[in-house]
């Protein structure tokens, strides 16, 4: 795959070349275009290891946004293996939502490309490049506006250099806690399968910091990932891994 | 060349950015929106006959006089003049959804980029390609974000319409421009 | 006008100073020194004997197109030159400050800022959007500051009054409403 070959991780597992792509969405649709996909019909349980494979290999497995999405398309991949009663009318594709956003954003992409090459034509048409410095005469007139003032005064406000301000937040990620249970798991059974990790009713917050974990403990080389058929669940094995995800 | 258009020529050479019919009346207050059109016409013409290395073109709602498409790789090649930089694919892209969806609040471009655009868009308000326009009626009542009449001097548009209509492009969808804090179809 | 001719003109148009005849020889190898003297003549007689508003100027640093000095005044009258101009962000942030906390002192501004003021603030002076507007009755009794009518004249304001109160502005300052009972407007 193309994608991973592109870039590289650097010693520190830092993020080395997020502008290789503008973003996950970006991201997921290379992958998609490159294997010629129905966009309307994505095997989604391929395109989300792949995905997960190529945030790992470059070195985005730290990014929020693509952790998002990672989380989302696993989440849409459990769905899909979960059994659902025959003639459900009610049952709604868990891709739709994914499929629309994935369309609106080739919509942007082929906006971007008409822009460019707007811009790229416009590029070729020079302004006056000299042109009279100021006489002595009034300054030019000015322009103020309330929400310019407005917005402004946020930025004041957020900048104000006063440890009073600080607020403390909750933080939402919990990778610690999750690479404890991931490993108090591990030294329970020596294998798991992806689901359990998540603990019961896991909220999106929990499903990101358990899957930032197991990336984590895999990039440590202490779980394997294991998916012993193309549809088949993720197992998280005790033991060095060979090959990322 | 007449008094008018003498007078036009010189001012559109003496403005960095394209001027508005109205700014140009200003010139002369007893010329007619007629009589401004007329010269300038006359202008364009003189360029274009007299086989000249400068164009009249029509931009961003106004007149702007630019050098021919043709010369450019000389005159960058003799090092007289760079090119504009160009602008990265994140600020494109972020460019692209206000331009179709203005006036448009941060959340919601981060909604269709799938990523966080803080820093995307204070380049672009500082470069002067987008600006604030007002503030949603919504929780927290967010900025919301145009674009500028630089946007369109930089894509050599002569006003918004310019930009391809949403079931011009190959990916037909919802329109864009339907504008709600709920994006769902 | 013959090729040489058309891309020195747009040259000379595009560059940002005037260039040198061997500067302008650059634009085509081929072409003699004695050949750019010609076109350079060809581009000059053009604009004189075409009446235009434009003309080609030989100065020290080299050649240059400029418009015609009895237009100038024309063209500054119509106040066509400049960009209307906005404050810098500096400039902006010590406005809000002001507006939100008048009267107020330097020092307090530049406590928040974190910076010091003193050139912004003779600006705003400068601009009269800010004056002198008292005394604070501390220590070395410094001078206080205050927003002026052109402030709300240039917001679209009838008074102060019509400021957003802070409570209305965004959830980041919720709690430096809490902490700071003298920052309420």
């Amino acid at each position: 795959m193309t994608v991973v070959a592109r870039a590289a991780v650097d010693d520190t597992g830092f993020i080395v070349r997020l502008e290789e792509f503008s973003g996950p969405l970006d991201l997921l649709l290379t992958l998609i275009r490159e294997q010629e996909i129905d966009i309307t019909d994505i095997p989604i349980a391929q395109i989300a290891d792949q995905f997960v494979a190529a945030i790992h290999g470059l070195g985005l497995n730290q990014a929020a946004d693509y952790l998002e999405m990672a989380a989302r398309l696993l989440r849409i991949k459990i769905q899909l293996l979960l059994p659902r009663p025959l003639n459900d009318e009610d049952w709604e594709d868990p891709r739709a939502e994914l499929v629309r956003r994935l369309l609106e954003y080739e919509q942007v992409h082929e906006i971007v490309g008409w822009l460019t090459g707007r811009a790229t034509l416009r590029a070729d048409r020079f302004p006056r490049g000299w042109t009279p410095p100021d006489p002595e005469r009034p300054p030019p007139p000015l322009i103020l506006d309330l929400a310019q003032l407005l917005q402004t005064v946020d930025d004041v406000i957020r900048a104000m250099p006063q440890p009073l301000l600080h607020r403390v937040v909750p933080r939402p990620l919990d990778v610690e806690g999750a690479t404890r249970r991931v490993e108090a798991l591990l030294r329970e059974r020596g294998g798991f399968d992806l689901r359990e990790a998540f603990g019961p009713a896991p909220t999106p917050a929990d499903v990101i910091s358990t899957l930032l974990a197991i990336l984590e403990l895999a990039r440590l080389g202490r779980v394997r990932l294991v998916q012993a058929t193309p549809f088949g669940t993720v197992d998280i094995r005790r033991g060095p891994t060979e090959q990322a995800a | 060349m007449d008094r008018l258009s003498k007078l036009l020529e010189a001012a559109l050479f003496s403005a960095s950015r394209p001027l508005t019919l109205g700014e140009l009346r200003r010139l002369d207050p007893d010329a007619s929106e007629a009589d401004v059109r007329g010269a300038l016409e006359s202008v364009r013409l003189r360029y274009d006959e007299g086989g000249h290395g400068i164009e009249l073109v029509h931009v961003a709602e106004g007149y702007q006089v630019l050098t021919r498409p043709e010369l450019a790789d000389m005159i960058v090649q003799a090092q007289l003049v760079d090119r504009p930089r160009r602008l990265s694919t994140a600020a494109m892209e972020t460019l692209a959804i206000i331009a179709y969806r203005q006036p448009v609040g941060r959340a919601e471009v981060e909604e269709i980029r799938g990523v966080a655009v803080d820093g995307v868009l204070r380049l672009l308000v500082e470069r002067g390609l987008v600006d604030v326009v007002g503030r949603s009626e919504g929780l927290g009542r967010p900025l919301l974000y145009g674009t500028t009449p630089l946007f369109l001097e930089l894509l050599g548009l002569a006003s918004l319409d310019e930009l391809p209509r949403l079931d011009e492009l190959s990916v037909a969808l919802t329109p864009l421009v339907a504008v709600g804090p709920d994006l769902a179809p």
